[in-house]
C-alpha cells in the first residue's frame, strides 16, 4: 500500500450554527492528484484551510504523515512541506515577481538579519542561491524575463503561475491548488493541466485540487472527493464519480441523476 | 463672455478676498512687506512696520495671482482677460469692502484688538496704504488693475508660443544631457552612482567644519530624524506596523544616555560609548515590552495603542512617581560629553558623529532590508496572512521590526540627549512621534533618500522658516497640506530593486547542489 | 533615471548648503577715530561683538510662541518689543529684540540657542523661558559669553550649575515655597493643606518645597498630588482631596490651571477651602476669570515696589500697543520688561564706540556687568544679582483677592 | 528542482502570544484589582458623596467625549481616514459660540432707566439655542472646507497620506486660531441663569452636590445628538447611503449615489457636532483659546478607538467609558491624578489587547481567508 501523505479523520468545522465542513474524511496517498469537487459553498475551500492551518476544525484530527498538525500556527505547517494557492490569487501585489518567490523561498533559507548586516557566509551563499532558485522556479513555471515586474502588474494567468511558482519555492511535499484555472481560457487551461502532471511526475509533489472544470477534474485526478453542504458523499476514481447517482443529483438537484443519465445516452445514440 | 467666465472669476475672486482677509486679520500683510523689504535690501527692526511701497508689491503679486488663478485653460482670450478682469475685481470688491469696515473702526477708534490680536490701528493704517477712506479705492482699483495684468499673464504664458519655447528649452536640455553622459567614457558612468557618493562624503567632510555652529545644529537635528525616520520605516514601511510612539523609544535612548552619563540624580558616569550602547539595549527592550502583548493588534488600533504607550512613557518619566529616577519634569541636565581618542566633543564632531551614526544606520537598512528578513517584512506588510502561510513566522518577525525599529530609535535619542546636554519630557512629546512619521511619509515611505529629504524638509524647513517668526508653523501645515496634495506619493517615492538579472548571473558554478538541499533540511 | 534624481539631490543639498554659509567675519578697525578697541577687546575673555554703523544692537529672547504654551512667549516678545522701544537710541545704534520660538523644549532652545550664536550681533538674551529650554541653551552661550537673564525659568539647578552667563530675576521655589508655607502655618492658621502642582519643573518645585516646609512646622499635608496641566475640568481631583477636608489648597503652577481650579472648587465640596496660589497664578487674567470664586484667594509676588509711575508707564503701553492688559497672556510680562531692559541698560553701560564708527561691546565685561547687577529698581522689583546668578534675594509678598483686586497683605 | 524528502516532519509548535497575552492581562487585572481592594475595602477613604461627584464629572466629560468620538468614527467608518485636525473643528466651533455669547452679552435689552440687562441674560434659552446652531453652523463649514480642501484631492492615495494632510491641516487651523485670537485664554460669557458652577443642590451625607446645570445641559443634549445620529443613520435616506458608502463605495457610486456629496455631508455631520461639542465644552468649563480641541481631539481619539472606530454605538461607550475611568480611575485606584492618562491609556492597550477590534467593533477574525 501506498504511503498516506495526509489524512482527514473525521474533521468537522463549523461558523455558528453552520456546518462548513462536517465529519470528512480523506486519505491522500503519497504522489497523487486528488481532487475535491462539489457545488459552491460546499466546504472545500474551509477543508483547505483548515489543512494549511488557517483554521483549527473543532473535531477530527489532522494528521500528516500520521502526527496530528490541527492547530499549528499556519507558519509551521507551511514549514514542513505544505504549500498552497488560493481561489483569488493573493500575491505580495506592490512587490515584484520576483521577491514573491523569494519569499516562498523564506523556510528554506536560514539566514537571519545579524546574517544580513555582517554579509555573513552564510548569507551571501544563500543570497546567491536563492536568487539562482527563483529565477529558475520563475522558468520553471513560464515567467521568465518577468522577475521584475510588480506582482500586481501581470495578467491574471500569470499571476495564478506566479502564486504557483511561490508555492513550488517552498519544496512542498504537499500542494494544496485551490481552484488553479478558474478565470482561464482553454488554452490556459490546458496548459495548466498539464503543469500540474508535470509537478507531480518531475517534482513528485502530491497534490490537492479543488475545481470547477470537470474537463480538468476528470483529466488528471487519481482520485476525487465530492463534498456537498461540509459532508462527503463520494470518493473514488474519475470514473466512479462520474456515475455516481448522488454526485449528479448534488450538482444538478433532485432528479439529476435521471436526466444525466437522460443525456448521456442522448449523446452515446448521437456519437453512434 | 458667458456665465461660466463670470462664475469662475467671481468664485476665484471670492476666494482670493477671503484669503486676503484672513491675512490682514493675521497681519500677515506686515509680515510679507517686510519680507519683500528685507529680498529688496531695506531692512525693517522686527516689531517696526515696514513702508507702505512693499506693502503695494505684496497687494501686486497677489492680485496678479488671483487674475492669474481665475483664468480658464479653455475661452478665448478676450474671455481670459475678461476672466481675470472679474476676479480681480471681485477680489478688490471683497477687499474694500473689507477695507471700509477696516477704515471704519480707524475713525471711530474701535479698538478690536480684544477680540483680533492683530488688527492694530497702524496696521490698519498701512493696509489702507496710509489714504485712509481713498485707501479702499485704491485698493479695489489696484486688484482690478493687477487681475487684468495677472490674467494677461497667464494668457500669455500659458500661450502656445511660450509652451513652445519651454518644450524646446527642455529638448535642448535632455540634448545636452544625453551628450554629455555620451561623451563619458563607459567607466564613470558604471562608476556615476559611486562618483556621486563619493563627492557627497567629501561635502559632508568638509561642511561641518566650515559652516557654523548653528547650521550644524540644524543639520544634526535632521540627522537625527533621518536615523528616528530609519527607524519607523522599518516598522511603518517595511513591516506594515502602524506606530505613533516612536517618541517612547527615543526617550528610552535618551534618557539611558542621560541617566548612565551624568553626576545627577544618580552620579553614574558611565562615559558617552557604554551609555550609548545601553541606550540602544533598552530601546529594544522597550520595544519588545510594547511589542509583545500587541501582536495581535493591526492597522489603526495597533497606532492608537503606540500612541498611548508613547504618552504613558512621556507622562511616566515626567511624574512624581519616578521623580527620582527621572528627575521629574526637571529633566537630567549636564550630561556629559563624549570624548574620542581623549578629545572632547564640540559642534563639529558631533555633526561628524551624526552623519557616521546616518551612514551606518542606512548601510544597516539596506543590508536588512535587501535580505530574507526585509522580505519578510514586506510580505507581512502586504498581506500577513498569506506571508504566514508562505512560512513566515509572522508574529517572531514584527517583533523583530519592532526591536530593529526601536534600536536605530535609541541610538538617535541617545545622540541627541548628550549634543544637548539636557534631556527631560517636554523633549519626547507626541509631536515627535508625529514628526517622524511626517517625515517618513512625505518623505517616501520605504526610501531612503526619501527619508533624507523628508527629514530635510520637516526638520530644516521650519528652522529655514524661523524669518517667519509666528507665522512658521501656520506656513508649515500650509505646506504640509500643499506637499501631500501635489505628491501624495512622498518626495522620492520607493522603487522595488532589479533582482532577476542578479539571479541569473548568479555564480552559478560556485554552487553546490547537495549543499543547497541539506541546507533546506535543518 | 537614477542618476537624475541623485543630481536633484545633490544640487538641493548644495542649495541648502550655500544658503546658510559661514557666518560673517567681524571688521577690522582701522581708521584711528574714537576708542581703540584692540586692546580691550584682546583682553575681554570673550572678545568684542562689533556693531558697524546701520547693524542694530539685537537682544535674543528665547521662549515658546507656538504650541501650547504659546500665550508664554508672545507675552514675554510683547514686553520685551516695549523695553526695546523704550530704551531709544545708544550711539546712534539701535536696539533690537529677536524672539524666536524655542517651543519651551530643550530641542528648541539648543536650536535658538545655536542661531543666536550665529548671529554676532546678538549680545544678550533675555530668556529662555522655560527651564529645560534654558538648560539646552546654557552651554552654547557660555562659550560664547552671552549673558542670559532669564524672566521666569525657576529651576533652582539652573544657578547650581556654577554658570557664569546665567541669571535671572524670578525668585526661586525655595524663597517662595518656604514663606508660603510659613505664611500659611502662622499667619493664617491653616493646620491642614492640600498641595497640587501642575507637574511642570516649576510648579512641582514650589509645591514640593511648600509642602517639606508646611511639614516640618507642623502642619499635616494632606496630598501631595501632580496633575495633568491643559485640563479643562479639575472636579475629579478636588472631589477626592474634599474627602480629607483640608484647610486650604496651595496650587504651584500657572494661571490656567489655577483658574480652572478655583472655578470647579465651589462645586467639587471644596466651597469652605482656602486657594492658596502663587506668582504664577497672580495677574489680572485671574482676577477676571474667577470673579466671585476668585475672592478670598490668596497669590504670590516678588516684593512689588510700590506702584511706580514707570509700571504705570508700561501697562500703558503695553495696552496701546497690543490691545491687551500686561498680565492677560501670562504672569511675566513685567518681568520680560525688566530683564529687557537690564540687559539694554548693562549694554549701554559697558559698550563704547570704536575707532571705525563701530560700535564694540566687550562681552565678558557684559558677562560680569550682568553678574554684577546691584539695586536694580524694575517695574517688577528691585534686583541684585547673586554670584550664583540669582537675582531676585527679596521675599514675596502675599496677596489677598478683595473685591475683585489684589490686596497685599504683608 | 530538488525530490522531496520522505522522512516525516518532527513537529513541534511554538506561539508567543497565546502565552504573552494571558499574563500581561493577568497583571493588569490583578494590580487593578489589588489597588480597588486596598482603597474601596482596606482603606474605605472615600464616601458616597465623592463617588456621586466623581461620577457625574465623568458622565459630563465622557459625553463630550463621545460626541467628538463620533465625528471621528463617522468620517473612519466611510474614507478610513483619521481626521487628526477634528479636535481643531471642535476648536472653531468653541469660538464661534464664545463670540456669540460676547454679542448677546454686548446687546442691552432692558428699557430706558431699567438697570442694564443683557440679551443673553433676558433670553437665555434662545441665545443658548443660537449659540449651539451658530456654533454647529460654522464647525459644520470648516469639516466642510477641510475636506474640500485638504482631503478631497487626496482621494484613493494610499491611507496614511491623508493623515499626514490632517495633521498639516491641524497644524494650520491652530496657529491660526492663535494669529487671529492670540492665544490668551478666554472665559465663554454664560448667560446668568446657567452661569457656571449654579445648579441644583443634591445632599449625601450632609454634604452638597451641585449638579450644574451646564452640566446637565451637556449631558442630556449630547445624549439627544447622539440618538439623533443614530436614527439618522438609520433611518433617513441620508443614513441609508452614507452606509451604502461606507460598506463600498465603487457599488454605491454605480447605485447611483453621488460618493462625493456624501462624504461632504459626513464632514458636515461630524463638524456640527464637533461644534456642539466645543460649545458645550465653553459652557461647562469656561475656557476657550486656540489649544482647547488638541487633547479633547486626542482623547475622543482614544474613544472612537476603543469603542471599535466606524462604529456609531462603540463611540458613544468608549466616550462614556473614557470619561468615567479618567474621572473615577485614579480615585478608585488610588493613584495620582497626575497618572489619569496613563490610567486611561494603559485600560485601553487591555482592552484592545484582548478585543483587537474595540469594544463593539466587528470581531474580524483572523481566519478571515
Amino acid at each position: 500500500m501506498t504511503e498516506i501523505i495526509i489524512e482527514a479523520v473525521k474533521v468537522s468545522k463549523y461558523f455558528g450554527g453552520l456546518k462548513a465542513v462536517n465529519e470528512v474524511d480523506l486519505q491522500i496517498p503519497k504522489g497523487s492528484i486528488y481532487s475535491i469537487i462539489g457545488p459552491n459553498g460546499a466546504g472545500k475551500t474551509t477543508l483547505f484551510n483548515c489543512i494549511s492551518g488557517f483554521y483549527i476544525p473543532e473535531t477530527g484530527d489532522i494528521l500528516y504523515y500520521g502526527t496530528p498538525i490541527q492547530g499549528m500556527p499556519t507558519n509551521f505547517i507551511a514549514s514542513q512541506g505544505i504549500s498552497r494557492t488560493y481561489q483569488n490569487v493573493r500575491l505580495f501585489g506592490n512587490l515584484t515577481a520576483m521577491e514573491n518567490v523569494l519569499i516562498g523561498l523564506h523556510n528554506k533559507l536560514r539566514s537571519n538579519w545579524l546574517d544580513a548586516i555582517m554579509h555573513s557566509p552564510r548569507f551571501t551563499r544563500e543570497n546567491s542561491w536563492s536568487m539562482e532558485e527563483a529565477v529558475s522556479l520563475l522558468d520553471f513555471v513560464g515567467l521568465k524575463g518577468y522577475g521584475d515586474f510588480l506582482a500586481s502588474n501581470l495578467p491574471y494567468g500569470m499571476q495564478r503561475r506566479l502564486e504557483i511558482a511561490r508555492a513550488l519555492a517552498n519544496k512542498p511535499r504537499l500542494l494544496l491548488l485551490d481552484e488553479p484555472t478558474a478565470g482561464m481560457n482553454i488554452q490556459e487551461t490546458t496548459d495548466l493541466t498539464h503543469f500540474i502532471q508535470r509537478l507531480r511526475d518531475e517534482l513528485e509533489i502530491s497534490i490537492i485540487l479543488i475545481e470547477h472544470d470537470m474537463k480538468v477534474v476528470m483529466g488528471i485526478s487519481d482520485r476525487i472527493t465530492v463534498l456537498d453542504y461540509g459532508t462527503k458523499i463520494a470518493e473514488g476514481s474519475p470514473d466512479e464519480i462520474q456515475s455516481n447517482p448522488r454526485v449528479i443529483e448534488a450538482y444538478l438537484g433532485p432528479g439529476g441523476a435521471a436526466l444525466a443519465e437522460k443525456y448521456r445516452s442522448q449523446r452515446r445514440k448521437n456519437n453512434a | 463672455m458667458n456665465k461660466e467666465t463670470i462664475r469662475t472669476g467671481s468664485q476665484k475672486g471670492l476666494l482670493f478676498g477671503i484669503v486676503m482677509i484672513f491675512l490682514v486679520l493675521i497681519n500677515f500683510h506686515i509680515m510679507a512687506a517686510t519680507m519683500i523689504s528685507k529680498v529688496l535690501g531695506t531692512n525693517v527692526l522686527r516689531g517696526a512696520f515696514p513702508e507702505v511701497r512693499f506693502m503695494i508689491i505684496f497687494l501686486v503679486i497677489f492680485g496678479m495671482w488671483a487674475g492669474w488663478s481665475a483664468v480658464r485653460r479653455e475661452g478665448s482670450t478676450t474671455n481670459k482677460l475678461f476672466e481675470g478682469l472679474i476676479g480681480g475685481m471681485t477680489t478688490g470688491l471683497v477687499v474694500a469692502l473689507f477695507g471700509l469696515i477696516l477704515f471704519f473702526l480707524l475713525e471711530t477708534q474701535t479698538d478690536v484688538r480684544r477680540y483680533l490680536t492683530a488688527l492694530s490701528f497702524a496696521s490698519i493704517d498701512i493696509f489702507l496704504l496710509g489714504l485712509r477712506g481713498m485707501g479702499i479705492l485704491t485698493l479695489f482699483g489696484l486688484f482690478t488693475l493687477t487681475g487684468v495684468l495677472g490674467g494677461a499673464l497667464a494668457v500669455g504664458l500659458r500661450s502656445q508660443a511660450v509652451a513652445n519655447f519651454i518644450k524646446k528649452i527642455k529638448t535642448s536640455i535632455r540634448n545636452l544631457r544625453q551628450r554629455i553622459t555620451d561623451s563619458l567614457p563607459d567607466n564613470v558612468k558604471k562608476y556615476g552612482k559611486y562618483i556621486f557618493y563619493l563627492l557627497l562624503l567629501v561635502l559632508l567632510l568638509l561642511l561641518p567644519a566650515r559652516w557654523g555652529s548653528y547650521n550644524n545644529f540644524v543639520f544634526g537635528m535632521v540627522g537625527i530624524y533621518v536615523i528616528l525616520g530609519i527607524g519607523l520605516n522599518i516598522m511603518l514601511g517595511l513591516s506594515g506596523q502602524f506606530m505613533i510612539g516612536i517618541a517612547a523609544l527615543f526617550a528610552m535612548g535618551a534618557y539611558s544616555v542621560a541617566l548612565l552619563n551624568s553626576p545627577f540624580p544618580h552620579g553614574l558616569m558611565w562615559g558617552f560609548w557604554p551609555s550609548l550602547a545601553v541606550g540602544v539595549v533598552m530601546a529594544v527592550i522597550g520595544g519588545l515590552l510594547l511589542g509583545l502583548p500587541i501582536m495581535r493588534l493591526r492597522g489603526d488600533y495597533l497606532g492608537i495603542v503606540t500612541l498611548g504607550f508613547g504618552e504613558i512613557i512621556r507622562i511616566l518619566l515626567n511624574s512624581d512617581l519616578l521623580t527620582d529616577l527621572t528627575g521629574g519634569p526637571r529633566g537630567i541636565q549636564n550630561i556629559q560629553q563624549p570624548t574620542f581618542l581623549g578629545m572632547p566633543f564640540n559642534d563639529v564632531s558631533y555633526a561628524y558623529l551624526i552623519i557616521i551614526a546616518m551612514a551606518v544606520s542606512i548601510f544597516l537598512y539596506y543590508r536588512i532590508e535587501n535580505s530574507r528578513t526585509g522580505r519578510a517584512w514586506l510580505s507581512i506588510k502586504e498581506d500577513a496572512l498569506v506571508s504566514q502561510a508562505t512560512g513566515v513566522d509572522v508574529q517572531k518577525y514584527k517583533l523583530l521590526a519592532l526591536c530593529v525599529g526601536a534600536a536605530f530609535a535609541g541610538l538617535a535619542g541617545g545622540i541627541f540627549a548628550a549634543r544637548n546636554q539636557f534631556t527631560g519630557p517636554n523633549d519626547h512629546t507626541l509631536m515627535v512621534s508625529i514628526n517622524v512619521l511626517s517625515v517618513v511619509i512625505v518623505g517616501g515611505i520605504n526610501s531612503i533618500p526619501g527619508i533624507i529629504l523628508g527629514s530635510f524638509a520637516l526638520r530644516g524647513l521650519p528652522e529655514l522658516l524661523r524669518e517667519l517668526e509666528t507665522y512658521r508653523l501656520l506656513v508649515f501645515g500650509a505646506l504640509l497640506v500643499f506637499m501631500m496634495i501635489v505628491r501624495p506619493e512622498g518626495l522620492w517615492p520607493a522603487s522595488r530593486p532589479d533582482l532577476e538579472e542578479k539571479g541569473n548571473t548568479g555564480l552559478k558554478e560556485d554552487l553546490d547542489p547537495e549543499e543547497n538541499e541539506g541546507r533546506s533540511d535543518d | 533615471m537614477k542618476l537624475s534624481r541623485l543630481f536633484i539631490l545633490a544640487v538641493i543639498f548644495v542649495m541648502i548648503l550655500s544658503a546658510c554659509g559661514p557666518a560673517a567675519e567681524a571688521p577690522e578697525a582701522e581708521e584711528p577715530v574714537g576708542v581703540d578697541p584692540t586692546e580691550i577687546c584682546e583682553n575681554d575673555d570673550f572678545g568684542c561683538a562689533v556693531i558697524a554703523p546701520g547693524q542694530t544692537i539685537k537682544i535674543g529672547m528665547g521662549s515658546p510662541m507656538t504650541g501650547g504654551n504659546a500665550a508664554f512667549g508672545i507675552d514675554a516678545e510683547q514686553a520685551g518689543m516695549i523695553a526695546v522701544a523704550d530704551a531709544g537710541e545708544h550711539e546712534g545704534f539701535q536696539f533690537e529684540l529677536i524672539a524666536e520660538d524655542d517651543g519651551g523644549t530643550p530641542e528648541g532652545g539648543a536650536a535658538v540657542a545655536n542661531k543666536f550664536a550665529a548671529d554676532p550681533t546678538v549680545v544678550g538674551v533675555a530668556g529662555h523661558l522655560f527651564s529645560g529650554a534654558t538648560f539646552a541653551a546654557m552651554p552654547i552661550y557660555e562659550e560664547l559669553g552671552i549673558p542670559m537673564l532669564s524672566p521666569s525659568a525657576t529651576n533652582p539647578d539652573l544657578t547650581r550649575q556654577g554658570s557664569r552667563v546665567f541669571n535671572r530675576v524670578p525668585f526661586t521655589d525655595e524663597a517662595q515655597g518656604q514663606a508660603a508655607a510659613e505664611y500659611m502655618f502662622n499667619d493664617l492658621g491653616f493646620r491642614k493643606v492640600a498641595f497640587l502642582h501642575d507637574g511642570q519643573d516649576y510648579g512641582k518645585g514650589l509645591a514640593e518645597i511648600a509642602a517639606a516646609t508646611f511639614e516640618s512646622l507642623g502642619g499635616e499635608v494632606v496630598e501631595l498630588m501632580g496633575i495633568t496641566p491643559g485640563e479643562a475640568d479639575y472636579s475629579p481631583v478636588l472631589s477626592t482631596i474634599a474627602a480629607q477636608s483640608p484647610d486650604a489648597l496651595y496650587f504651584g503652577g500657572y494661571t490656567q490651571e489655577g483658574v480652572v481650579l478655583t472655578n470647579n472648587m465651589p462645586t467639587s465640596g471644596m466651597e469652605y477651602v482656602v486657594f492658596f496660589g502663587c506668582d504664577g497664578t497672580f495677574g489680572v487674567d485671574y482676577l477676571a476669570r474667577t470673579g466671585a470664586n476668585g475672592e478670598g484667594t490668596y497669590h504670590a509676588t516678588p516684593r512689588t515696589p510700590p506702584e511706580t509711575p514707570e509700571k504705570d508707564g508700561f501697562d500703558a503701553a503695553y495696552q496701546e500697543r497690543w490691545g491687551q492688559a500686561p498680565g492677560e497672556l501670562s504672569p511675566f510680562s513685567w518681568n520680560s520688561y525688566d530683564t529687557t531692559t537690564m540687559l539694554i541698560k548693562m549694554v549701554k553701560e559697558v559698550s563704547f564706540v570704536g575707532t571705525d564708527g563701530s560700535l564694540y561691546i566687550p562681552r565678558g565685561a557684559l558677562v560680569d556687568a550682568v553678574r554684577n547687577l546691584t539695586s536694580y529698581v524694575g517695574i517688577s522689583g528691585t534686583y541684585t544679582c547673586f554670584p550664583d546668578g540669582d537675582c531676585n534675594i527679596e521675599g514675596p509678598t502675599f496677596w489677598i483677592v478683595e473685591n475683585g483686586d489684589f490686596v497685599a497683605v504683608n | 528542482m530538488d525530490a522531496n524528502q520522505s522522512s516525516p516532519p518532527k513537529l513541534t509548535r511554538r506561539n508567543y502570544s497565546k502565552i504573552i497575552r494571558p499574563i500581561f492581562g493577568i497583571l493588569v487585572l490583578g494590580y487593578i484589582l489589588w489597588r480597588l481592594y486596598l482603597v474601596l475595602i482596606v482603606e474605605q477613604a472615600y464616601s458616597a458623596e465623592v463617588w456621586v461627584r466623581l461620577l457625574i464629572s465623568g458622565l459630563i466629560i465622557g459625553g463630550v467625549y463621545a460626541l467628538i468620538a463620533i465625528g471621528y468614527t463617522l468620517v473612519y467608518g466611510i474614507l478610513f481616514m483619521i481626521n487628526f485636525a477634528h479636535g481643531e473643528v471642535m476648536m472653531i466651533g468653541t469660538f464661534a459660540g464664545y463670540f456669540l455669547f460676547e454679542i448677546t452679552k454686548g446687546i442691552n435689552v432692558a428699557g430706558a432707566g431699567n438697570p442694564p440687562l443683557s440679551f443673553s441674560d433676558a433670553y437665555p434659552f434662545l441665545s443658548v439655542i443660537l449659540a449651539f446652531l451658530v456654533g454647529m453652523t460654522v464647525s459644520a463649514t470648516a469639516g466642510y472646507f477641510l475636506e474640500k480642501i485638504a482631503y478631497r484631492p487626496l482621494r484613493g492615495a494610499p491611507r496614511l497620506i491623508p493623515l499626514i494632510s490632517a495633521i498639516g491641516a491641524s497644524f494650520f487651523l491652530q496657529n491660526a486660531a492663535q494669529l487671529l485670537f492670540s492665544p490668551q485664554v478666554r472665559d465663554y460669557a454664560n448667560p446668568q441663569a446657567i452661569a457656571r458652577g449654579s445648579g441644583w443642590n443634591l445632599m449625601i451625607n450632609e454634604s452638597r452636590i451641585v449638579i450644574t446645570y451646564t452640566g446637565v445641559l451637556t449631558f442630556v443634549l449630547s445624549i439627544l445628538l447622539m440618538i439623533g445620529l443614530y436614527v439618522m443613520v438609520q433611518k433617513t435616506k441620508l443614513g441609508k447611503a452614507m452606509r451604502a458608502v461606507a460598506s463600498d463605495k465603487k457599488t454605491a457610486a454605480l447605485m447611483g449615489i453621488d460618493v462625493d456629496a456624501i462624504i461632504s455631508r459626513t464632514f458636515i455631520i461630524s463638524g456640527a457636532l464637533a461644534g456642539a461639542a466645543g460649545v458645550m465644552w465653553g459652557l461647562h468649563n469656561g475656557l476657550v483659546h486656540f489649544y482647547v480641541g488638541f487633547l479633547p481631539g486626542i482623547k475622543a481619539f482614544t474613544a472612537a478607538v476603543l469603542g471599535g472606530i466606524g462604529n456609531i454605538p462603540g463611540a458613544m461607550l468608549g466616550g462614556m467609558f473614557l470619561g468615567l475611568v479618567e474621572s473615577l480611575g485614579p480615585t478608585a485606584l488610588g493613584i495620582s491624578f497626575q497618572l489619569k492618562d496613563v490610567i486611561a491609556f494603559l485600560i485601553m492597550i487591555v482592552i484592545l489587547v484582548f478585543r483587537p477590534s474595540g469594544l463593539l467593533g466587528e470581531v474580524l477574525s483572523e481566519e478571515k481567508v
